[in-house]
């Protein structure tokens, strides 16, 4: 099982699930109503590097990270 | 040198440690960009979350460019609540001539507010709000919405 | 405010100083430009010469301009010997935001260069010589040649 | 009598002339083989504020600088 961490703001505890691309994660996510407003303006990492693509294939020992809008200084 | 703090930035600890690390290490230009929390808007403050295996990889990439042109970087940022009127970002180049130094500041500091995974709360009344307003979606943003 | 030394700059102390003065005044960006005195080219270090009233007067005109953006200017400068590794020019740029305060620390610092009226001497066996080579005619410079 | 400071390295001290304007201390210079190599890069200042021009008249009470290539910092 991945896993997704969601960071900053967003405030949702990390889960498992069974991808095998970022494709299907984004299947999965469409059916969660607390994760809308996020989606649109997270960017992704796979294993700590952004990704732009859904075209990944995502290992069971990955972790794949949502980063909202950052503000740093 | 990436530095991470718990609360505010101790300033001059800081900036004099790093002058007395490098005064002899024959850079001709130290040129430290400060940030100080704005009493404004009615907060008490900020606080940050930091991500730190990507803040660190972005750290090390923009380390190697400015060896490139001679140069090195510093960072010290603070997590956790850091209140009005202290220090919560330093970052530093250091360069053997002025112009690239002078070039290298403004454009660290204006990636490291495009990219660096930090994430900025008002706060308010002893609450942390996100300061959505004022962030800006990293590269990429929107890659999993429908 | 502009500040002149005999021999090297206590950069601690200054910086230090600054920094107690100003943080409470509400600006978020703090950028000093630290000037150090490179061992390179066989010399002892550098010693310079300033003439006090056009120095004045020039770095009036460029408080006014930062005054214009809510920003502030901060100056030191050392008169005589400066050894190497050691500083003999410190600049700051307070302003509220970072980019008026990068813009000006780079515009300031370049003007500096090009219009401050301070000349610059190699300390080579103890000799003082012009640098003659690294150093920039004044705006208007020939009037007086035939 | 306008007094004449010769800035930095020019290393000459100050001198006292009859002048009335600028072009009339521009022919005493003329004739100063020293002065020669300097004149060429040497902005001039009346009573601490940079000339452009030679049209400019000198009171006997004025100072004028001259001022070689500067180098600060």
């Amino acid at each position: 099982m991945a896993r997704i961490e969601f960071l900053g703001p967003i405030g949702k505890e990390p889960v498992e699930v069974d991808i095998k691309n970022l494709k299907e994660l984004k299947e999965i996510f469409a059916q969660d109503e607390k994760l809308k407003e996020w989606l649109g303006i997270c960017a992704v990492a796979l294993n700590d590097t952004l990704v732009k693509s859904l075209d990944v294939a995502v290992k069971p020992s990955d972790k794949i990270s949502l980063l909202p809008p950052v503000c740093g200084g | 040198m990436l530095e991470l703090h718990d609360g505010p930035l101790h300033v001059e600890e800081i900036i004099n440690r790093w002058y007395i690390d490098i005064r002899y290490k024959n850079f001709g230009a130290f040129i430290p960009f400060i940030g100080i929390v704005r009493d404004e808007k009615g907060i008490d403050g900020l606080s940050f979350d930091i991500y730190e295996p990507i803040l660190e990889a972005w750290f090390e990439a923009w380390q190697k460019k400015a060896e490139q042109e001679g140069a090195m970087l510093l960072m010290a940022h603070s997590k956790g609540d850091v209140p009005n009127h202290t220090s919560s970002y330093i970052s530093a180049v250091l360069s053997p001539q002025r112009k690239v130094g002078l070039r290298l500041i403004n454009d660290f500091v204006e990636d490291f507010k495009a990219s660096a995974p930090i994430w900025k709360y008002d706060l308010i009344d002893g609450e942390r709000v996100y300061a959505k307003n004022r962030s800006m979606p990293l590269s990429g943003a929107g890659l999993l919405s429908t």
